[in-house]
C-alpha cells in the first residue's frame, strides 16, 4: 500500500499533445510512470512518442482501463474536462491548469467527491511517490525513496524542501501538492489520513501559507489523530496585509489565516515549525 | 476583483435585486436637474467612505453641483475620484446585512446575513451574525433564506422580500462567479420595501474569459504593477531596496520571508510562474528595475522553469537594459549545472543554496549606493 | 405537451440555435411580399405533415398567396390548419437528426444523432444512431458533442457548428422543462451553414405554472376532454357504450382492461384522483353523460377518496342530471359499508368487487336502448 | 431487518398542517407510525394533535432524528423541501407530492442517490411494512402482517391488489408504492433487492403498466438474482394505443412498453402474470 498511487498506476494524460501536456507526459514516462494513453480530440489514432497511444476522447481511453488522468488543458476547458473524467469514471483526477475559475474548480471537486472520486489540484503540482509512479510537473530528479509524506499547496517551495530533505539523507514515501487555489480537491486532513494509514511513512511534513484556515484545521486534526511525526513550514510572514502575493490563496483576510495563527495553531498541536525551508530536515531527525 | 458600487448596482439591477434609482457622473457639468433629495456617493473602493467625506447629500440643485464638483477629482485616502454616483435617497428604517462568500475551508458557498446591517460585518457580535454553509451541487433554495429570515425576525412581508432577494444575491454569485457578493446596508424603507443601498461585488478574475463585458483595472494596483500584470507576471511592489524574482508563488513568498528574517528590505518581487522561455525572464528584469532597487535576487527552483533558460534570460536582460546593479542569483533544480555555468561565464556570481544567496544580497545591497 | 413549430422555432431564437427566417400567418391577406423563395407549412402537430400536403413551396406571389390560401382553414388528417409559418427556403446539402429526451428507466436524459435525418428516427437503422446518456448532475458538456461529432464524421468545422447547437439544446431541454427537443432535419446549407428546418419541442405540462408564457390547448384532445382537463379530471374518450369513473390511474386502467377482456365496450373513463369532495364526484358524473354511455360504472377503492363521499356524489348526480341509464357501483375500502348503504337507500346497486361490477354493466349495457 | 422501515423509524411530516399533510399523519399515527415531529414554516411551536412538534425548518426538526420524512407540499416546492431534506441528511425521502415537474425529480433523485439517500415518488403511495410502520397514504384497513411484498407504480390499484391478498387469508410483508411519474426515486429492480434479502419477505408481486421498460428490466433482473417466487400483474393492454391514461407513465411509446412486450417478458423469467386483480392471490399460493 502507498499514498494513491504506485507503479502499476494506469494513467492517462488528457491533453497528451499540448506544449504542457507532452512536456510534463514525457517527465512522466522518464520517472517510470504508466501512461496507458493520451486523449487529444481530432488526434485519435496518433502515438505520443511513438508509443502511447492516443485516442479522441476518455470514453475511448476507457479501453486502456485508466485509474487516474492527468489533465492539462487549457483554464477555460478544465471543466469539461473533468466532467469527461468523472462522467467515465475515472477514480484520481489530477488538474495540473491553473486560473481555473473557482466556481468551476467547486462544481468539479464536489461532484467528484459524491462518485468517491479524489481530485488533485487544480493548479498544483500532483503526487509523486518515489520509485513507484509520478503524476504531474514536480521535477524528476530531486526524489529519493524514503519515509517523509510531504504536502503542500504550493509547488517550487515544495521542490525546495523536497530537495533539502532529500540532500540531507532522508527520502520520501509521497510528496503531494495540494495546489494553490481557493478551492482545491484535497485538505491537508484528507491527506493526513492517508499519510498516517500509510506504512511506508514515518515521518510528514506540511507546507502551509498564510490565508484560509486549513493548516489551523490540520493542527487540530493531528493534534486529535495523527501519531507519526510532524513538521510544518509556513510560508507569507512578511506578506504586508491586504496585498495578494500571486496565489489567491494568500491572502491576508483581516487578521484569520496569518502565519502567526497558523505556526500558533501548529505549535500547539505538537508540530514542530521550521523557520526556514533547510531547517525541514533537522526538524524532522 | 472588487466592482465599483455603481457597476455592483447595475449588475444587480439586471437581476431584479431592488437599488435605488440613480445616475453615474465624471464631470460636474453632467450632473442633473434636481427633483429630489439624492445622496452623491465616490465611486472608489474604500470602505467607510461616509466617514472620510466621500458620500455628500443634496436637498437642492445647487447642493447636489456643489457636491459633485467637490467630490469629483478629490482625494480620498490617496484614491482619486473619477465618477460619482447620484442616487435618490431612501427614508430608513432599519439596515440589514446580508452576503454570499467563498467558505474556501468548507469548499463551499456561505450565507452571512445580519440584522445589523450598515456597519462593518466584523464589528457585529457573532451572536447577532447568521451563517450557513450553502451545498454548492443543491445551490441555494428557498428553505435556506426561511432559515435566516427567522434568525432575522422577520415578519411574512420582510421574509417574502428578504427571501426574494437572495434567491437573486446568489445567482448573481454563481453566474457571475464573485468570491463575494454583498449588500450593506440592506435598507428597510419607511415604506416597508427592501433596497439594496450599497453593493459589493468581487469577482474572480480568472472567470474574466467569460465576463468579456468586465474591463477594468485593478484600482489596488500601481501602474507598474498593472503593467506587470498585462505582461502576465504577478508582480508586487513594497517599499525596501532588493528588487526579487523567483518562480512560483509559494517560493517566492519563502524568499521574501526569508529576506526579511535576515534584515533585507524587498522593493518588489516578480513571480516568474512556470517559464521556459528566455525573453519571459529578461523582460522581468525591465519590471524590476523600473522601481529601481539597490540589489536584484534572483531565486529559482528549476523544473518546468530550466535553469539554462533562466541563466540565458539573466544574461540577455543585463546586457540589453545595461545593469549595473548587483544580481545576485539562487540556482537549483533541473538544469542548475548548465545555468550556473552560463552566469559564471558572463560574470554573474550565483548560489546552489536560497540561504547564500540572501545572505549576499543582503549585503550588496546594503554597499550599494 | 406538442409545441407547434413555430413556437418551437421561438423558443430556438431565443436560445441563440439558428432558424430560417420566417414569420406565421393566420390570414391568407396578411401574406407579405414575396422576395425569395419560400416554404409554406401548416401548423399542425402531425409527423409526416409534408407527404399529407401540408407543406407548399412557392417561388412567386401568387405561389405563396395560393399556398396560403390553400392550407389554411384545410384538413389534415383530421386537423385544422389555423396557422401557416412562411419560411424562407434553404439550399440543402444534408439533413441530420438530433434530440435530447427523457430516458425513464435511466431517470436520465439521453442525446441522439443520425446522420440519416429529414425521416422518422424509428425508420433508421441502429447502427447508425448515436444515443448517449447525459449524467443529469453534470448535464450536457462540449465532451459529449465531440463524442457525437466523431460519430457522425463531422470535420471541425461541421463539429464546431453541430456542438454549439447541441449545448443550446440542452438548455432549451432543462431549462424549458421539455421531456423532448428534437430538430429533424438539422439541415447543413449549400454553403456549409447548419439550421433547425424543423423543431419538436415537447413540454411537461406539470411545469407550467413557471412557463406562464406558454398558453396553448392540446390539438390531440378532444373538446369534452379540453373541459374535463379545465375542471381537473384526467378523462379519456373513446368508441364504446359505457362510461366509467374509477378513482387512480392504475385502478382506471386495470377496470378499462377488465371491462374489455369481458367484451365491454368503454365509450369514456374518467380518473376521479384523491378526493374527499361530493361536488367533484357529482361533477364528473356530468362530463361522463355528455358522451351519452348506455351505462356507468363507477369503480372507487376508498382511501383519501372515501366510499360515503362518493357515495353521496353518485347520489347527487343522479337527482340533479336526472339519470335514467343504469349506474353500478363498486365500493372497497375506506367508508366502504357506509357508502354502500347510501347508495342502497337510493336505489343504486353497488357490488364489493370489481368483478361482479364489471361482469352487471356489459349485462345492462347489452341491455340498454 | 425489515424493508426500508421498522416501528422503531422515527419520521417527520414536511408540511404537516396543510390539508394532505394533516390528513395522512393522523391516519399514520393510528397506523402506529413513530412521527416525531412535522413542519410547517411560519406555525413552529405548536403541536399537531396536541402531540406531535412542529416547527419551522427541517434543520430545527433534526433535533428528533429523524431517519425519515414524507413530503407533503403543494409541486412548485417540492424541490425546494426535498433539498431541504437532503440537505439535512434525512437518509429516507417519501415524496407524496403529484404533478412535480420530472426535471425537479431528476434533480432531487440524483442528488439523493449520490449522497446514499432513499427516495420515495413523487407521486407514489409510500410504503407500508404491516406491524410496523406506513410513511405514505395507503389506506390503514386493507393490511394483515404476512410474507408477501408488492411493489406497484400505481396508488388504488396497489390497494385493490394488497386487499384481495388480504382477503384471501394471505399477508403483506411489505407494500411499497415507486410512484407514477416518469422519474421516480425507485425502480422495480431496487426493491427486488430488498425484497430479496428481507427475511419476512418470501412471495413478491410485482404490479406494474404500460409505458417505459421498467417491467423488462425487472423481469430480467429477476431471471438473473431473484430466488422468491414472483407474480406479476400488468395494467394497460386495453390502453389505445397514443392515448394518455392519466399517468405520464402510460403512453403507449409507439410498440416500446406494450402490456404485451412486459407480459412477455416476465413469463419468459417464470414470473406468473395474473390476468384480473383478483388473480394474484390463486397464483400466490
Amino acid at each position: 500500500m502507498t499514498v494513491l498511487v504506485n507503479k502499476n498506476t494506469k494513467v492517462i494524460v488528457q491533453g497528451i499533445t499540448g506544449h504542457q501536456g507532452s512536456f510534463h507526459a514525457g517527465e512522466m514516462l522518464k520517472f517510470g510512470t504508466r501512461i496507458v494513453a493520451g486523449t487529444s480530440p481530432g488526434k485519435g489514432g496518433t502515438k505520443f512518442q511513438d508509443k502511447v497511444p492516443v485516442v479522441d476522447s476518455v470514453s475511448e481511453a476507457m479501453a486502456f482501463e485508466p485509474e487516474a488522468t492527468m489533465i492539462s488543458v487549457a483554464a477555460p476547458f478544465v471543466k469539461d474536462a473533468a466532467f469527461e473524467a468523472i462522467d467515465s469514471g475515472i477514480k484520481l483526477v489530477y488538474i495540473l491548469t491553473e486560473k481555473v475559475p473557482f466556481h468551476d474548480s467547486m462544481e468539479i471537486v464536489h461532484e467528484a467527491k459524491q462518485r468517491g472520486i479524489t481530485v488533485m489540484g487544480p493548479n498544483g503540482p500532483g503526487i509523486t511517490v518515489p520509485g513507484e509512479c509520478k503524476i504531474g510537473i514536480m521535477p524528476n530528479q530531486i526524489f529519493r525513496q524514503g519515509d517523509v509524506a510531504v504536502a503542500s499547496r504550493s509547488g517550487t517551495l515544495t521542490y525546495e524542501i523536497v530537495d533539502h530533505i532529500t540532500r540531507s539523507g532522508l527520502g520520501e514515501s509521497a510528496v503531494i501538492g495540494l495546489g494553490g487555489d481557493p478551492v482545491v480537491g484535497l485538505t491537508y486532513i484528507d491527506v493526513l489520513k492517508l499519510f498516517e494509514a500509510d506504512e511506508r511513512t514515518k515521518r510528514i511534513v506540511l507546507v502551509g501559507e498564510i490565508g484560509g484556515n486549513n493548516e489551523e484545521l490540520a493542527a487540530k486534526y493531528i493534534k486529535e489523530h495523527v501519531k507519526k511525526k510532524v513538521v510544518a513550514y509556513i510560508t507569507g510572514r512578511s506578506a504586508p496585509p491586504g496585498k495578494r502575493m500571486g496565489h489567491a490563496g494568500a491572502i491576508i483576510e483581516k487578521g484569520v489565516g496569518t502565519a502567526e495563527s497558523k505556526i500558533k495553531a501548529f505549535e500547539e498541536a505538537g508540530v514542530k515549525v521550521a523557520e526556514f525551508p533547510d531547517d525541514v530536515p533537522g526538524l524532522l531527525k | 476583483m472588487n466592482l465599483y458600487e455603481y457597476m455592483g448596482k447595475e449588475i444587480f439591477r439586471k437581476y431584479g435585486i431592488p437599488v435605488p434609482e440613480g445616475y453615474v457622473v465624471e464631470k460636474s457639468a453632467d450632473v442633473r436637474e434636481y427633483k429630489k433629495p439624492v445622496v452623491v456617493k465616490s465611486q472608489i473602493l474604500l470602505g467607510g467612505r461616509g466617514k472620510s467625506g466621500g458620500i455628500k447629500f443634496a436637498k437642492s440643485q445647487a447642493d447636489l453641483n456643489a457636491a459633485a464638483k467637490e467630490l469629483l477629482g478629490a482625494k480620498i485616502r490617496g484614491l482619486t475620484v473619477t465618477k460619482v454616483l447620484v442616487e435618490d435617497m431612501v427614508n430608513i428604517k432599519k439596515e440589514y446585512y446580508v452576503s454570499f462568500a467563498l467558505n474556501r475551508s468548507e469548499r463551499s458557498p456561505m450565507l452571512i446575513a445580519s440584522a445589523s446591517g450598515g456597519v462593518e460585518i466584523e464589528s457585529v457580535p457573532h451572536s447577532e451574525i447568521f451563517t450557513r454553509k450553502i451545498d454548492p451541487l443543491l445551490g441555494y433554495s428557498d428553505f435556506i433564506g426561511r432559515e435566516a429570515s427567522k434568525f432575522m425576525k422577520f415578519d411574512k412581508n420582510q421574509s417574502a422580500q428578504f427571501r426574494d432577494i437572495l434567491g437573486k444575491l446568489y445567482k448573481v454569485f454563481s453566474e457571475e462567479d464573485c468570491e463575494l457578493v454583498e449588500i450593506n446596508p440592506l435598507m428597510e424603507t419607511a415604506e416597508g420595501q427592501f433596497i439594496a443601498a450599497d453593493a459589493k461585488v468581487v469577482m474572480d478574475t480568472d472567470s474574466f474569459f467569460r465576463h468579456k463585458d468586465i474591463n477594468i483595472t485593478d484600482p489596488e494596483k500601481t501602474p507598474l504593477e498593472l503593467e506587470a500584470q498585462s505582461k502576465g507576471y504577478a508582480f508586487v511592489e513594497l517599499d525596501g531596496n532588493i528588487g526579487v524574482i523567483a518562480n512560483g508563488a509559494g517560493l517566492t513568498m519563502a524568499t521574501l520571508d526569508a529576506l526579511t528574517l535576515h534584515k533585507g528590505k524587498p522593493r518588489n518581487f516578480l513571480d516568474l510562474g512556470g517559464t521556459d522561455n528566455v525573453e519571459i525572464v529578461a523582460q522581468a528584469f525591465d519590471l524590476v528595475l523600473k522601481a529601481n532597487p539597490k540589489a536584484i535576487l534572483v531565486n529559482i527552483f528549476g523544473g518546468v522553469t530550466k535553469g539554462d533558460t533562466v541563466a540565458n534570460g539573466i544574461v540577455e536582460a543585463k546586457k540589453r537594459f545595461d545593469i549595473k546593479k548587483p544580481i545576485v542569483v539562487r540556482l537549483s533544480g533541473v538544469h542548475e549545472v548548465e545555468g550556473r555555468k552560463i552566469l559564471k561565464d558572463a560574470g554573474i556570481e550565483s548560489f546552489p543554496t536560497m540561504m547564500e544567496a540572501i545572505k549576499m544580497v543582503v549585503k550588496v545591497a546594503g554597499e550599494a549606493q
